[in-house]
C-alpha cells in the first residue's frame, strides 16, 4: 500500500513540477482572450466549429512576425445551457488575465450572460446567437454581435419567398428561443409581403419523429415549408417529408448552414433553401485564407456555419488589442468605433448597441450536395426549378 | 463497532485534522488554474483517500464525526468561512462554493425522501427550478421581501410537488420512479412553450436585497474590495447550517425511525401503527420544500432562470450526488456534492470530455464503493449519551 | 376527418408504436429475470444502428454493392455486437449490483448510457452530427387520397411484428424461454430446479440488447437518418410505455409501446392546444394511468407474501 | 363469558383457493391458545385478517367488544393487538433499540414540533423508553441489553425473534399473536424462548397468546387450548392431549383422506 501511496505522491509531486514549469514558462507579454461555446450536447457540432476557428485565428496571429503580444486561447464550455453559461461567463470575466472573449452560439446562453459582462466590465463579441435581445434589449458596451439577427435574415427569407411567387407557407420551429423566434420574425415579414401563413408547430428539440405534424401539413398542402430550428432536426424533418411523399420547398434558416445538414439528407438536401448572415465566406479574399488555413490546421470538425463569424470576432477582438494594448477598458472603446471594418465574414460596423449593422444577408440554395449563393445557382437562372416554382 | 468501542467516546483529533486537511486541500484546488496542477491534486486526492482507508484513518474520522458532531460541526461552519474569506474577491471560486452550499441544501431535501423514506424522487431539478422560478416572478412583478420570496419558493415546489401525492403514495419502486421522471420531462417542455414565465429563453431574477442592503453589489470591508458573491455565501451558509441541523434532529427522532420503518418494511411498520401515507407525505412535502427554498436562493445567486436549467440530466446529477455521498449521511452530502460540483468545473479544460469522465467516475464509485463515502452509521439519538 | 389522412395517422402510430414496444420489451425482459431497470438500453439501439452504418459504409467501401446482402450483414453484425455488449454490460454492470439497492442499478445503467452515447458523439467520425442511413428497402408507394403507404415502412411493420411473435414462441415454446420464465417467477425455485442462473441473465440480456439493435436499425431505416442522442429519448419512452403496460409483461410491453404512441399522435393532431404540448399531455397520461393502475395496466406478477 | 377475540365465519379467498372458510374462533382473557395444521390451512393468513393486512371476504371479528372486521393494520394495532412474523421481519439495518421502539409507536409523541424543536422533553421521553426497552429485553437477553445501540443485522437467529417478541411486547398489548416462533431455531433455542415469553407474562398476568406453532413439543408445554385447522376450517378444538388423538387431526397431518 505504502508503495502505491508512495508512487502516487511522487505522480503528484511531479504534477506540481510540470505546473511550475509552465507557470514559468509565461512570457511577459502573453495576452489571454477567450472563447465561450457549445462543446457538449446536441448543437456541439456548431460550438466545436467556433472553438477551431477562434483558435485558427489566435495561431495565425501568434504565427505573425508583426503582433506584439503573444496570446493564449481560454476554452470554455457553456453546454447550450443558461445557467452553465453564467458560471463560465462568471468565471472568465472575473479572470483579470482575460482581456476580451468571442462567446455563445446559442441565443438562451447569450441573452442570460450579458448582464454579467456588463458587470465585470468585459468585452466580448457574440459570435453566433441571433436573437435580436442579446444586442438590443439593454445597452451595454461590453456586448458586441458580428453577426445579424433573425430579424435581418427572415426579412431575406420572406422576401425571396414571396418573389419566387410562393403564397402558402406551413411554419415548424423548435421550442427553444432560437426557434420561436425564427418563427415570430418570418411570420411578421411574409404576412407583410401578402403571405399566408397555413399552420404553425411547435417540435421539442430532442424529438425524433414528426410524422404526426407533416401528416397535418400535408394536408393543409402548402407550397414551402418554413423551419426554425437548427441541424439536427432539419435534417429528420425534411427526410421525413419524403416519407410522406409531401412535395413542399424545404426553407430553413442559418441553423442548417452546415455541412451536416448536407451529410445528414444526401441527395434529399436538394432544392433546399437557407440563409445566413454576412456575406458569403468563400467569396472575400480573406474567406478564402481561412477556408485554407482551416483545412491546414487538420481539425476535426468542420468550421460550420459560424466558423467564419468566430473567426472574424476573435480577428476583430486580437486587432483591438494589438491597437490599443491589453485593456478591457481600452479594448471597449476601440470596438466601439468599428466601422466599415473588413472581415472574412463582410463589412462590419458596430451600432450604438455593438449590434452588426452591415446585414449582408447570404442566401443558399442546396445544389448538388452544397450550399450555393441563391443568384448563381441554377434555380435562379430558372435553369433548375423548385418543386412548384413558376 | 464492538460495544466497547462504542462506550469509550470517540477522541476529537481526528476529525479535527481531516477538517483542517480537507479546508487547505479545497482552498489549494480551488485556487489551481494550471490544468497539471489540478490534475495532480485530483490524483493526489484519490491516493490520500485511498491509503487513510487502508490505514483505518477514514474510521477514526467518521466515528470522530459521529460522536462530537456537535463540535466539529461549528468547526466546518468555520472552515467554510475561511475558505470564503480566503477567496473573498474571486467572484468565481464564490459562485462555485455557493453552488455547492445550495445543492447541498436541496440533496439534504433528497435525502429525507429518499435516504429515509425511500421516496424516489427524480424530479430533484424540477423542484430546485420551480424555487427559481418563483423567485424570478415575484422579484421581477412583486416586492415581496425577498426573505418571504425563498420560503414561497420552497412552499409552491411542496404544493406543486402534492399533485404528485396520489400516485407516489400508490406506486413502488420502479413504478414510483416513472412517476417523478415524467414529470421532470412533463415541466421542462411545459415551461419550454408556454410563454408566460419566459418560455425558452427563461427569466431574468433580480439580486436579493435584504432591509437595502443590495446582494448584488461589490462591498469593502476596510481597504479590501470583497466580491458580492460574499453576501449569499453568508446567507446559503446559514441556510444550509439550518437544514443540516433540521435534518440531523428528524432523524434522530422518533420522525426519522417511522420513516426508517417504513423505508425497511411498510408492512411490519403498519402492523405496528403506522400510518404510512402521513409519513409518506410529510417526506414528501418536507423534502421539496427545502429544495424549492434552495431553487429560490439559487435563482437569485445566478440571475438567471431558463427551463433546460432544470432537466432530468440535472435530477440525475442530484441523485448521483445522493448516492455517491452515502444515502442517508448528511456529512456524506456535503462531501459528494463538493466533489459532484467543483471537479467537473476545474476539468473545464478537458472540454468535450467532461461528460464522459464524470459518467465513468460515477461507474466506478458504484461499482466499487456501493454504500457511498461515508456510509449512514446506525442511529444513535443522543452519540455521547450513556443509559 | 379525411379517411385517407386518418389512415396516415394511423400508420404512423403504428410505426411509432412498433418502434417504442421493441423498446419496451427489452424493459421488461431485463426486469423480468433481473427485477431491475437497465436505463442504458436506449443507447445500446443507438450503439446497434451505427454499428449497422459502419458495418454498410465499410461493405460498400469494400464494393459490396447488393442491397439485400448489405442488409443481411447489418442486421448480422449490429444484432450480433449488441447482443454481445448486452452480455457484457450484464456480467460486469448489472449482476455485481445485486447486492445493491435497485436505485444503483438504475443510476449506474444510466450512467453506462451516457458512457455510450458520448463515445458515439466523441469518436465515431463526427458523431456530433445527424447521420444519413441509407433506404435499403423499396420505397414502391401508393397514394389513397391523403393516405401514402409505402412499401417499406409496411415491411417494417411486418418485420418488428415478426421479431415479437418470434420472442413470444421462443419465451413459451423453447427449453430456454422456460427457463427463462422460471428465473422471472421465482430465482430461489428456478435455481432449486437447476436452472443456471448466470446463464439464463446473460442470454436474456443478449436476446434484448439484440432486439434493440434491431429496433435501431429499423430506426435508422425508417428516418433515413441516425444521431448520437436517438436512443435517450427512445429509452425514456420506452421505460413509460414498459411501466405503464406493467414491468414482466411482454403484453403490457405492447400495449404501452402503442399507447404511448397513440397518445403522441391525439396530442399532436386532436388536441386544441398547441402541438408542441403533446410531450406534456402523453406524460400527464402516463402519470394519471400509473396512479389509476399502480403496477400497469397488466398487473404485476405477484404480490408479497407476509 | 365474554371473549377478548372472537372471530365468526370468517372467510377469506385468493383467487379459486378458500384459505379461510367460514371459520369460528373464539378466545377468552388470559388463555393461551395454539393454532395448528398442517402447512397451507389458514394459520398464518387469520393472522393476516385479523391484522387487517388482508381484509375478509366473509364474516366478522370483534376485538374487545369492539368490530375490529374491517380495521386497517394500524388501528388493529392502536386496538391492542401485536404479532411476531413466520419470516422474522425486523429493519435489519436499525439497531436494537429502534427495532424495539418501531412496537411502541402509540406510546410515542409523533408531533413535528415535539419532535424537531422541544428536544429537552424529547430526551426525557426517549430515556423513559431507552429504560423500559432495557428492562424489557434483559428479560430475554441480559447481554443483549448492553448492545442496544447496534443494528440487529449482526445477531443470531435465536435474538432476533427475541427482538420481535420484545418489539410486539413493548407496547403491552392485550393480545399477542405469535407467528411459528420456533421457526428457525433449535428445540433447546425454542424452549428458552418460550420460557421468555411465560415469564413476561407472568409480568403482565392480563396477556393473551395464540401461537401458530409446528413443534407440538412448544404447544403441550405452554397451550391450554388449541384449535386445529384444515383446509381454512375448524376440525378440532380443546386441550392438547385431547385433539392429539383426534382421528381427524392425525388424518389431516398425515394427509389421509
Amino acid at each position: 500500500m505504502s508503495r502505491i501511496a508512495r508512487q502516487l505522491s511522487f505522480i503528484f509531486a511531479s504534477a506540481l513540477f510540470v505546473g511550475a514549469l509552465v507557470a514559468t514558462a509565461q512570457a511577459k507579454d502573453k495576452v489571454k482572450v477567450g472563447f465561450i461555446g457549445p462543446l457538449t450536447g446536441g448543437v456541439s457540432a456548431n460550438g466545436l466549429g467556433g472553438r477551431n476557428s477562434a483558435d485558427l485565428a489566435v495561431k495565425l496571429r501568434n504565427a505573425d512576425a508583426k503582433a506584439k503580444y503573444e496570446y493564449e486561447l481560454v476554452v470554455l464550455d457553456d453546454e447550450c445551457k443558461p445557467n452553465v453559461a453564467v458560471q463560465v461567463a462568471t468565471k472568465m470575466a472575473a479572470d483579470k488575465e482575460i482581456v476580451a472573449a468571442a462567446t455563445h452560439y446559442c441565443s438562451a446562453t447569450a441573452i442570460a450572460t450579458v448582464d454579467v459582462y456588463h458587470k465585470f466590465g468585459f468585452p466580448i463579441i457574440v459570435w453566433g446567437a441571433v436573437l435580436p435581445d442579446i444586442t438590443y434589449r439593454a445597452k451595454y458596451a461590453e456586448v458586441h454581435r458580428v453577426n445579424g439577427t433573425m430579424i435581418n435574415q427572415n426579412d431575406a427569407n420572406a422576401e425571396l419567398i414571396s418573389k419566387i411567387g410562393f403564397k402558402n407557407v406551413a411554419v415548424i420551429h423548435d421550442t427553444t428561443d432560437y426557434g420561436k423566434g425564427h418563427n415570430e420574425y418570418f411570420s411578421k415579414a411574409f404576412a407583410k409581403l401578402g403571405g399566408k401563413i397555413v399552420g404553425t408547430f411547435g417540435v421539442t428539440a430532442d424529438q425524433q419523429d414528426f410524422t404526426a405534424e407533416l401528416t397535418q401539413i400535408k394536408a393543409l398542402n402548402p407550397e414551402v415549408i418554413y423551419f426554425g430550428g437548427l441541424t439536427p432536426i432539419g435534417v429528420r424533418i425534411r427526410s421525413q417529408m419524403d416519407k410522406l411523399g409531401i412535395k413542399a420547398v424545404f426553407d430553413g434558416t442559418s441553423g442548417i448552414v452546415s455541412d451536416a445538414f448536407i451529410q445528414g439528407l444526401g441527395p434529399l438536401a436538394e432544392g433546399s433553401l437557407a440563409f445566413r448572415e454576412g456575406a458569403p465566406t468563400e467569396k472575400l479574399p480573406r474567406g478564402k485564407f481561412f477556408m485554407e488555413n482551416y483545412a491546414a490546421q487538420k481539425y476535426d470538425n468542420p468550421p460550420e456555419a459560424y466558423g467564419a463569424f468566430s473567426f472574424a470576432a476573435m480577428d476583430l477582438i486580437l486587432d483591438s488589442i494589438e491597437k490599443v494594448g491589453p485593456d478591457r477598458k481600452k479594448v471597449i472603446e476601440e470596438l466601439a468605433n468599428v466601422k466599415e471594418r473588413d472581415s472574412i465574414v463582410g463589412k462590419v460596423t458596430f451600432d450604438d448597441h455593438g449590434q452588426n449593422t452591415v446585414a449582408a444577408i447570404t442566401k443558399y440554395v442546396v445544389q448538388d450536395g452544397k450550399f450555393v449563393e441563391w443568384d448563381d445557382s441554377e434555380y435562379a437562372t430558372g435553369k433548375r426549378k423548385l418543386p412548384g416554382q413558376r | 463497532m464492538s460495544e466497547v468501542m462504542q462506550k469509550l467516546r470517540a477522541p476529537l483529533l481526528p476529525g479535527v485534522v481531516a477538517l483542517a486537511l480537507s479546508t487547505a486541500y479545497l482552498i489549494a484546488l480551488l485556487a489551481a488554474e494550471k490544468q497539471p496542477l489540478i490534475i495532480g491534486l485530483l490524483a493526489f486526492a484519490v491516493a490520500a483517500v485511498l491509503a487513510a482507508h487502508y490505514l483505518g484513518w477514514l474510521n477514526l474520522v467518521s466515528r470522530s464525526f459521529a460522536d462530537r458532531e456537535d463540535v466539529l460541526g461549528v468547526y466546518a461552519i468555520l472552515a467554510a468561512c475561511v475558505v470564503a474569506a480566503f477567496f473573498h474577491d474571486n467572484h468565481f471560486v464564490l459562485l462555485l462554493f455557493v453552488t455547492v452550499l445550495l445543492y447541498t441544501v436541496a440533496t439534504l431535501g433528497l435525502n429525507i425522501q429518499f435516504g429515509y423514506a425511500g421516496v424516489l424522487n427524480f424530479a430533484g431539478a424540477s423542484f430546485f427550478g420551480i424555487g427559481a422560478y418563483t423567485s424570478a416572478v415575484l422579484s421581477t412583478y412583486t416586492a415581496v421581501p425577498h426573505l418571504l420570496v425563498l420560503l414561497i419558493g420552497g412552499m409552491l415546489a411542496a404544493l406543486i410537488g402534492s399533485l404528485l401525492l396520489l400516485p407516489v403514495l400508490r406506486t413502488r419502486g420502479h413504478y414510483a420512479a416513472l412517476v417523478t421522471i415524467a414529470f421532470a420531462l412533463l415541466l421542462k417542455t411545459f415551461l419550454e412553450v408556454n410563454d408566460v414565465l419566459g418560455g425558452p429563453q427563461g427569466m431574468q431574477v433580480k439580486g436579493m436585497s435584504i432591509l437595502g442592503w443590495s446582494f448584488n453589489d461589490n462591498f469593502e470591508i476596510g481597504k479590501i474590495e470583497m466580491s458580492f458573491y460574499l453576501n449569499y455565501f453568508v446567507v446559503s451558509m446559514l441556510l444550509l447550517t439550518g437544514t443540516f441541523v433540521l435534518v440531523r434532529r428528524l432523524e434522530r427522532s422518533w420522525i426519522g425511525l417511522n420513516l426508517d420503518a417504513l423505508r425497511l418494511d411498510e408492512i411490519a411498520a403498519s402492523c405496528f401503527g403506522l400510518d404510512i401515507a402521513r409519513w409518506k407525505i410529510t417526506a414528501f412535502l418536507l423534502g421539496n420544500f427545502l429544495i424549492g427554498i434552495a431553487g429560490a436562493l439559487f435563482g437569485m445567486v445566478g440571475g438567471f432562470v431558463a427551463p433546460n436549467n432544470y432537466t432530468f440530466a440535472d435530477s440525475l446529477i442530484m441523485v448521483s450526488i445522493l448516492l455517491l455521498g452515502g444515502i442517508g449521511n448528511p456529512w456524506g452530502l456535503v462531501v459528494a456534492t463538493f466533489i459532484v460540483v467543483v471537479v467537473p468545473e476545474k476539468l473545464q479544460t478537458i472540454q468535450e470530455y467532461r461528460i464522459l469522465l464524470y459518467a465513468l467516475m460515477v461507474i466506478m464509485m458504484l461499482l466499487f464503493r456501493p454504500e457511498g463515502l461515508l456510509p449512514r452509521p446506525v442511529r444513535r439519538y443522543y452519540p455521547r449519551w450513556q443509559a | 376527418m379525411d379517411v385517407g389522412l386518418l389512415a396516415q395517422y394511423v400508420m404512423n402510430g403504428l410505426m411509432l408504436g412498433m418502434m417504442y414496444t421493441l423498446v419496451a420489451i427489452g424493459f421488461t425482459l431485463f426486469f423480468g429475470v433481473l427485477d431491475i431497470i437497465k436505463f442504458s438500453h436506449g443507447d445500446v439501439l443507438t450503439v446497434g444502428a451505427f454499428t449497422a452504418l459502419a458495418t454498410y459504409i465499410g461493405l460498400r467501401s469494400a464494393g459490396v454493392g447488393s442491397t439485400p446482402l448489405l442488409l443481411l450483414a447489418m442486421l448480422v453484425v449490429a444484432i450480433l455486437a449488441m447482443a454481445a455488449l448486452g452480455m457484457l454490460i450484464a456480467r460486469y454492470l448489472v449482476m455485481p449490483m445485486r447486492s445493491a439497492p435497485a436505485l444503483n442499478t438504475l443510476l449506474i445503467t444510466l450512467m453506462l448510457g451516457t458512457v455510450l452515447r458520448e463515445l458515439v458523439r466523441l469518436f465515431y467520425p463526427q458523431g456530433a452530427n445527424p447521420k444519413p442511413f441509407p433506404a435499403l428497402l423499396p420505397t414502391a408507394s401508393i397514394n389513397l387520397g391523403q393516405f401514402n403507404l409505402r412499401l417499406d415502412n409496411a415491411l417494417m411493420l411486418a418485420a418488428g411484428g415478426l421479431a415479437i411473435v418470434g420472442l413470444q414462441l421462443l419465451l413459451n415454446r423453447t427449453k430456454l424461454g422456460l427457463a427463462i420464465r422460471a428465473v422471472a417467477q421465482d430465482e430461489e425455485t428456478a435455481r432449486t430446479m437447476g436452472v443456471n442462473f448466470t446463464a439464463v441473465v446473460l442470454i436474456t440480456f443478449a436476446i434484448g440488447s439484440a432486439l434493440a439493435a434491431y429496433a435501431g436499425i429499423m430506426n435508422g431505416l425508417y428516418y433515413n437518418e441516425i444521431n448520437f442522442g436517438m436512443g435517450l429519448y427512445l429509452g425514456v419512452i420506452g421505460f413509460a410505455a414498459a411501466i405503464i403496460g406493467g414491468l414482466g409483461s411482454i403484453y403490457g410491453a405492447i400495449l404501452g409501446g402503442f399507447l404511448f404512441a397513440a397518445l403522441q399522435t391525439i396530442g399532436t393532431v386532436a388536441l386544441p392546444f398547441a402541438s408542441a404540448y403533446k410531450d406534456v399531455f402523453a406524460f400527464t397520461v402516463v402519470i394519471a394511468l400509473i396512479a389509476w393502475r399502480p403496477t400497469g395496466l397488466i398487473q404485476e406478477k405477484i404480490s408479497e407474501r407476509v | 363469558m365474554t371473549y377478548l377475540l372472537e372471530a365468526r365465519g370468517l372467510t377469506r379467498k385468493f383467487g379459486g383457493v378458500v384459505a379461510l372458510d367460514n371459520l369460528d374462533l373464539a378466545v377468552v382473557p388470559n388463555e393461551i391458545i395454539g393454532l395448528i395444521g398442517p402447512n397451507g390451512s389458514g394459520k398464518t393468513t387469520f393472522f393476516n385478517v385479523v391484522t387487517g393486512i388482508y381484509g375478509a371476504h366473509g364474516g366478522s371479528i370483534t376485538f374487545d367488544g369492539a368490530d375490529i372486521t374491517r380495521a386497517s393494520s394500524p388501528a388493529v394495532y392502536h386496538a391492542g393487538i401485536s404479532r411476531t412474523f413466520q419470516r422474522s421481519r425486523l429493519s435489519l439495518p436499525l439497531s436494537i433499540f429502534d427495532n424495539i421502539m418501531i412496537g411502541n409507536h402509540k406510546r410515542l409523541n409523533q408531533g413535528l414540533w415535539f419532535n424537531l424543536i422541544r428536544r429537552g422533553e424529547f430526551k426525557r421521553e426517549f430515556e423513559a423508553n431507552y429504560g423500559a426497552a432495557r428492562t424489557l429485553v434483559e428479560v430475554f437477553e441480559p447481554q443483549l441489553a448492553e448492545r442496544m445501540f447496534e443494528p440487529v443485522g449482526g445477531l443470531p437467529m435465536i435474538d432476533r425473534r427475541r427482538i420481535e417478541i420484545c418489539r410486539a411486547l413493548i407496547n403491552q398489548p392485550k393480545l399477542l399473536l405469535l407467528d411459528e416462533p420456533s421457526a428457525g431455531m433449535t428445540h433447546d433455542e425454542t424452549k428458552e424462548l418460550m420460557d421468555d415469553i411465560l415469564q413476561v407474562r407472568d409480568l403482565n398476568r392480563n396477556l393473551t397468546i395464540i401461537v401458530v406453532e409446528h413443534e407440538m413439543g412448544v404447544i403441550e408445554r405452554i397451550t391450554e387450548r388449541c384449535v386445529v385447522l384444515n383446509f381454512g376450517r375448524k376440525i378440532a378444538e380443546g386441550p392438547y392431549r385431547q385433539v392429539a388423538v383426534d382421528r381427524q387431526v392425525q388424518e389431516a397431518y398425515l394427509g389421509v383422506e
